[in-house]
């Protein structure tokens, strides 16, 4: 590229990659955000339910008649009343070979299968009166016999997790290579672990909420809703309940974090729709803590055993992998609860040349909470099995951590490159990476300052991880396998009479800046300022059709949507302004508000100009000249089916050995997510990421007793990262835009989350290597701390 | 049972009548349209409900409205609208100190209130006055950022008036 | 999470207090800083006919010097615990812990007398006042009662206080030349329930523990203090073998329950090492 | 979640036996119970009200006595409903050791919590656990020695 070229293109894209500020985060930074939690409708009415308190039992009876005559109360719903009107849903696909799961309904019918499971419904004039009413409802279960752990849930003898299961296996899967066995008979070394990954939860600060308001006059039903992914619920509520789409309209106006756990179908937001279709009234649901714990999707618990062969020097073999996941009694819909552990199987050595591996994957069900996709689906479970034993076998080989990696990344210079689980990777950066990291982090004075401070009775450990996010999925996730899930995005945009210009798109906001990266993208395509394009989105009534905001596809399938609709405007304006101005409108270009000559930069009209003319005075126009200045376009990624990231991370910590308290000193992240929007927005995408794998690395668990209980359902017991304990972190970039689009970017939302807790792990276990104690759980708690270095 | 009380909200004089189980988060939320104070755990585990309370963080969710009665309660809506707080929320915009934005309220009104204490906080004091305010989304890094840069440019504003 | 419903009485005076008490026939509850009654209240944990607001009666409030003897009025927040001079200067082992109590917010209502009344076994303030060998002021129907805080703290959240008694204020005895106040404990995160937790006054003369007491919480039923420890110490010098010593007295003293999440061996160990360090720091505060 | 203990009662095997099966004697110590109807000749209904620091529950359920190998051994089984706080439920063996004068009680139970006594408790439910198990079995052996003494005299004021 020429000198006169870059300037061209940073002419031509003044705004794509400035660090501008959220001008949609003011409202916030003033109390005034519009959550779903905040929105009161006439007439509306508050539901509370009425829960199952055990995990396995059958309902023996429900009465609900001293509840129906408390205060307040307008009606008590049980199954008998809400499931008949909802067509049940069931979590499978057909892309994930015979995999099976049960039915499910709206209220727990006759049997219950988890704590939690809800049971009756009550809708009353006050959240506290709905309340009081369900303490009313009297609830006999007959207790059964729970399925609590995977394993034992796989004995043939055990009781089965749900009605109508011949087992207790969802799923499972083997992917291997031809040479796997004999890579392994013929390696130098083999190292080999058990690692348990601990169940966590999203705690979104704003929990679960909605408002369903069906009006029977016009037999429209709008549903606020606080979700990522507006028309997948648009799809669900027609479909299971029978309605017109056309006259279902969901809208996600302000929510209060999502992270994945906000697409998922639960039985409160469907009670809620069947329940305002019933009466005709609005109706509110809003999780509160408690429930949140026992109803959204948990993530992750997987118990992994893993081996690595290398050769002689080091240079990975292949690797064989078994994943047993625990998903609770059902497998979510309409996404399923399988996708992580596939992403597990399939991502595990991503970074590296590694030729041959064997991945077995068992999804397991049992009587706990589902578990689901939330942030970073899989990626920190392969990342942590893989890096692990990458860093076992540089301790075995006597190799420093960033000499074995050095050694086995797939070089900068080798794509496109077929891992040997199948993914293709279109051009990825680890080499990059690892010098930047390296550089970054100042890695040999931090190793220096470590064996300073070990002398003293210190122990600090450095642990990186590099790592290799999917971003930017077409339909391969979900569309092949039949769910209504739109692997496409749509987006409008529209010059106004007075010049400026809308966009409504069908990505969706909840904080990472979606609206600003758009508008950014927007104006450069059509030379405004990107606070002269309104961004539209989270309505299924005023935006396009698409997928919206899940698996790091917003700004980058998002964001081409955005462009080429841009682009299809701009042509629509030079072609209207060629016509007015008597030019070729290959000689018109858009800048600073203005149509301009494209050579000189000369202005030749205001868009404004353009905007009243054809609004006002289209008579003045040629015959047949186009209008409309309104322009759509979907988009699809046709390329590679998904467009991989990659990064490297590091963690400095230090591990009190005598408590078991591990502190986070610091954290670096140099990752490349190609074609940077917006700086500003990436790195706290990023820092967001990381403390969000950190969490669930040393704090974050779902804890449940044998009887299938989970005990620590508050935020007083259940650990998430607080600002005391996170670390500072330092971010470096590598650019390397895909070249399935025109704009290049790919995703950033799951880089943090991918490789933080491993990097964690990797430093605790170097800070450990000196008493030969080594952790593989998380989160690493005081306690299997204490166990490892063996004060327990 | 209901009860009568009065109370300052935001330096306005209110007057309602509520039941005493009545927290005042939720009168706040409901009576008064004061959604800026948001319900994050209803135990004061997560600090998205704090609002001064006779001029000190308070999580309204732990306090009932009828203890408020005589008291003086600022929220974030008034701190905004006064302006008591323009830096700071010119700060986090600048360091996009905030994502979802529902922790957002408390944060301001925590931050507040600390460099009202302490105007020069180290960045380890700033964690330690947030450790009890929960957000998912950025890391905290830069919201101590945000509170730092503030504490530092009120000193500066100070040492050279305008 | 909503509260059931209840009804609300502002206690103008300890009599009117106790008076309301009696007549609500058991199913009244004593509000003070409401930190631990209103969640309990929001989570439906119990469903009292009334809660008697305490926070307008002025006997609870203040902090005064009596006869060398610290009065801390029950209802001073932790905040101020935390802030006031006569308590720094008086009941240092207080001014210690109260930053380590929960959060800065839930500091500005919370309430000492509160605390000491609940008696949870992992809270900060009932070890302090055991280590500091404080006396609680109780009051009665039948009238004014002090209660040494070795015979107050009796079980899980069970005092030695009759229901519908109420503690009046917290008096901490004079300071003695020589009075050194240590406090630590290993949490999770900031704020957290101490996984173990200590308070130690001692009087060091000339290297020498002239005098010691300790209280450990969150090791068992309620604060205890370590009395086989304090007997390894006392006359003793504080050296490394000494220290040693009172960490291997300490098995005797403490009998913490077997948790899923944290077994007794484990709370003894970190019980040790938290004593180590105490005592190390002990030794430069000296 | 498992709880044990053992008690040196200051009675014989027979008394001990007879009053675990003894309505009045089990009212008196079930810590709170505030009433307990027979059912059937080992069965019980039963109300106890629990207040534990800042939680105060009312469970209706029953109690059981089951698996009874006479004078020597016996299970003791409870489970109540707390409504919208969840359920309790325990079973412990009671063995008996004749020790001539006394008998030697020792217990070895099995309790479970549910619902949200389960998801809010668990950082105490151990140790309350083992209070309330500890105060049923103090109760009986109280009971007991007033049974195994005359009437006593009030002494006289000081």
């Amino acid at each position: 590229m020429t000198l006169q070229d870059t300037n061209t293109a940073a002419a031509r894209a003044p705004h794509i990659g400035q660090a501008h500020r959220r001008q949609t985060a003011r409202r916030h930074l003033a109390g005034r955000g519009r959550f779903v939690s905040d929105i009161v409708l006439p007439r509306m009415l508050h539901a509370a339910f009425v829960r199952s308190p055990m995990a396995r039992g059958r309902i023996v009876e429900i009465d609900t008649r001293d509840a129906e005559q408390s205060p307040g109360v307008v009606r008590v719903f049980t199954a008998r009343d809400l499931n008949p009107s909802c067509k049940p849903w069931t979590g499978t696909l057909d892309h994930f070979a015979s995999m099976v799961s049960a039915p499910q309904n709206i209220l727990a019918e006759e049997e219950v299968l988890w704590a939690g499971h809800p049971v009756a419904m009550v809708l009353a004039r006050t959240r506290a009166e709905a309340e009081d009413a369900c303490e009313l409802v009297m609830l006999d279960i007959e207790e059964g016999e729970a399925c609590v752990d995977g394993h034992a849930a796989l004995s043939g003898d055990a009781p089965r997790a749900a009605p109508g299961l011949d087992s207790n296996l969802c799923f499972q899967t083997v992917l291997e290579t031809m040479a796997v066995d004999a890579a392994f008979a013929g390696a130098a070394h083999v190292v080999e672990g058990d690692f348990t990954f601990g169940r966590h939860t999203a705690v979104t600060l704003e929990p679960r909420s909605v408002v369903a308001d069906f009006d029977a006059a016009s037999e429209q039903l709008t549903v606020h809703h606080g979700t990522q992914t507006p028309y997948q619920f648009q799809d669900i509520y027609a479909r299971h309940f029978g309605l017109s789409e056309s006259r279902v309209r969901v809208i996600a106006p302000d929510v209060g974090g999502s992270f994945g756990m906000k697409l998922h179908l639960y039985n409160e937001e469907m009670a809620a729709v069947a329940a305002s279709l019933k009466l005709g009234r609005p109706v509110k649901f809003v999780a509160d803590r408690l429930e949140s714990f026992v109803s959204d999707i948990h993530a992750r618990d997987h118990k992994v055993s893993a081996r690595m062969a290398l050769d002689a020097e080091g240079t990975i073999l292949a690797m064989e992998v078994d994943d047993m996941t625990q998903i609770g009694a059902f497998s979510t819909y309409p996404r399923t609860s399988v996708a992580e552990g596939n992403q597990v199987v399939r991502l595990m050595g991503a970074p590296y040349r590694m030729p041959d591996y064997r991945g077995r994957l068992s999804v397991v069900f049992q009587n706990k909470v589902q578990t689901s996709q939330y942030r970073a689906v899989g990626h920190p479970i392969a990342c942590a099995v893989t890096e692990a034993l990458v860093d076992k076998a540089a301790a075995r080989l006597g190799v420093d951590p960033f000499e074995i990696r050095a050694r086995n990344v797939v070089p900068d210079d080798a794509y496109p490159f077929v891992s040997a689980t199948g993914y293709s990777f279109e051009k990825l950066s680890h080499e990059a990476c690892l010098a930047k990291l390296r550089d970054l982090m100042d890695y040999d004075a931090l190793r220096a300052e470590q064996a300073a401070l070990r002398e003293r009775g210190i122990y600090r450990g450095i642990g990186i991880a590099p790592f290799v996010e999917i971003t930017n999925p077409g339909a391969a996730f979900y569309g092949v396998g039949g769910a209504r899930i739109s692997a496409q995005d749509g987006a409008v945009v529209r010059l106004t009479p007075s010049g400026e210009v809308q966009c409504a798109i069908s990505v969706t906001e909840q904080g990472q800046g979606t609206e600003t990266i758009i508008s950014q993208i927007v104006a450069d395509q059509l030379g405004v300022a990107p606070e002269q394009v309104k961004v539209t989105t989270g309505d299924t009534d005023t935006t396009p059709s698409g997928g919206a905001t899940w698996a790091c596809r917003g700004a980058g399938i998002g964001g081409e949507t955005a462009l080429r609709a841009g682009r299809k405007l701009q042509g629509q304006i030079l072609a209207l302004a060629g016509q007015i101005l008597q030019s070729d409108p290959a000689d018109l270009a858009l800048a600073d508000g203005h149509v301009v000559d494209a050579q000189s930069g000369t202005r030749r009209m205001p868009l404004a100009e353009i905007g009243r003319i054809a609004t006002y005075r289209p008579d003045t126009l040629p015959e047949a000249a186009d209008n409309s200045l309104t322009a759509a376009e979907h988009f699809a990624p046709s390329g590679y089916p998904f467009d991989f990231t990659n990064g490297i991370q590091a963690s400095l910590v230090e591990v009190d050995v005598e408590t078991g308290i591990v502190r986070l000193l610091k954290h670096w992240v140099v990752e490349d997510c190609g074609r940077i929007i917006n700086p500003l927005l990436v790195d706290e995408q990023i820092r967001g990421g990381v403390v969000q794998g950190l969490g669930p690395a040393l704090f974050e668990e779902c804890l449940y007793d044998e009887t299938g209980q989970m005990t620590n359902a508050s935020l007083a017991d259940y650990l998430v990262p607080m600002a005391c304990e996170m670390p500072d972190i330092v971010i470096g970039h590598v650019e390397t835009p895909t070249n399935d689009t025109i704009l290049g970017a790919k995703g950033v939302g799951e880089a943090g989350t991918a490789a933080a807790g491993v990097a964690a792990l990797n430093a605790v276990n170097d800070a450990l290597s000196p008493f030969k104690a080594e952790i593989r759980q998380t989160p690493m708690t005081p306690l299997r701390i204490l166990a490892a270095l063996g004060h327990v | 049972m209901t009860m009568d009380i009065e109370l300052t909200v935001n330096g306005e004089h209110v007057r309602e009548s509520v039941e005493p189980r009545m927290s005042l988060a939720d009168f706040l939320r409901e009576r008064l349209q004061l959604t800026g104070t948001h319900l994050g755990c209803e135990m004061g585990a997560c600090g998205a409900c704090l609002v001064l309370l006779g001029g000190k963080p308070v999580h309204a969710c732990l306090v009932l409205a009828v203890q408020a009665a005589g008291e003086t309660v600022e929220t974030i809506e008034g701190l905004s609208e006064s302006g008591a707080i323009a830096d700071l929320q010119a700060a986090f915009h600048d360091r996009n100190a905030l994502q979802c934005g529902f922790c957002t309220t408390g944060m301001m009104v925590n931050a507040h209130a600390l460099l009202g204490d302490n105007p020069a906080p180290e960045r380890a004091e700033i964690r330690d006055a947030l450790s009890g305010n929960y957000c998912r989304c950025t890391g905290y890094e830069a919201i101590v950022d945000a509170i730092d840069a503030t504490a530092r440019k009120r000193a500066s504003d100070v040492e050279a008036p305008a | 999470m909503k509260s059931p419903a209840f009804d609300y009485i502002r206690a103008r005076s300890v009599a009117h207090a106790l008076e309301t008490y009696r007549s609500l026939d058991g199913e009244g509850v004593y509000l003070a800083g409401g930190h631990s009654v209103v969640p309990s209240l929001t989570l439906r944990l119990q469903a009292p006919a009334a809660l008697i607001d305490l926070s307008g009666i002025d006997a609870l409030t203040g902090i005064s010097l009596d006869d060398g003897w610290l009065r801390i009025g029950a209802m001073t927040r932790h905040a101020e615990v935390a802030a006031d001079p006569m308590i720094r200067d008086h009941a240092h082992l207080f001014h210690l812990a109260a930053p380590h109590v929960a959060h800065p917010a839930i500091r500005n209502r919370g309430t000492i007398g509160g605390s000491l009344s609940l008696a949870d076994p992992a809270s900060e303030f009932p070890a302090v006042a055991l280590a500091l060998r404080a006396e609680m002021e109780v009051a009665g129907h039948d009238g004014v009662r002090r209660v040494k805080a070795d015979d107050f703290f009796l079980d899980i959240y069970e005092t030695a206080m009759d229901p519908g008694e109420i503690l009046q204020a917290i008096l901490v005895p004079p300071v003695r030349a020589g009075d050194v106040a240590v406090f630590d404990e290993l949490a999770r995160r900031r704020g957290d329930y101490a996984m173990v937790g200590a308070a130690v006054q001692a009087m060091v003369d000339a290297g020498r523990v002239a005098d010691i007491s300790i209280a450990f919480f969150s090791v068992g039923n309620k604060p205890t203090r370590a009395g086989a420890a304090e007997s390894a110490l006392r006359g003793a010098r504080l050296d490394d073998a000494t220290i040693a010593a009172a960490q291997s007295a300490l098995d005797a003293d403490l009998d913490p329950s077997d948790e899923p999440q944290m077994p007794a061996s484990v709370r003894r160990h970190l019980a040790r090492v938290l004593l180590g360090r105490l005592l190390g720091h002990l030794g430069t505060t000296a | 979640m498992e709880l044990e203990g053992t008690q040196e009662l200051q009675a014989d095997p027979q008394t001990v036996w007879a009053a675990l099966f003894d309505r009045d004697v089990l009212e008196r110590a079930i810590p709170g119970c505030e009433t307990l109807e027979q059912t059937a000749e080992t069965e019980f209904a039963a109300t106890v009200k629990l207040k534990v620091g800042p939680v105060s529950a009312r469970f209706k359920g029953g109690v059981e006595l089951s698996d009874i190998v006479p004078l020597v051994s016996c299970t003791l089984s409870g489970k109540g409903s707390g409504g919208i706080a969840g359920f309790a439920k325990g079973a412990a063996r009671v063995t008996l050791e004749d020790l001539g004068e006394t008998t030697r009680l020792t217990y070895s139970a099995d309790a479970a919590v549910g619902g949200k006594l389960a998801s809010l408790g668990n950082r105490l439910i151990k140790s309350t656990a083992q209070k309330l198990a500890g105060e049923f079995f103090a109760n009986f052996e109280a009971i007991l020695a007033e049974q195994a003494e005359p009437a006593p005299v009030p002494e006289p004021a000081e």
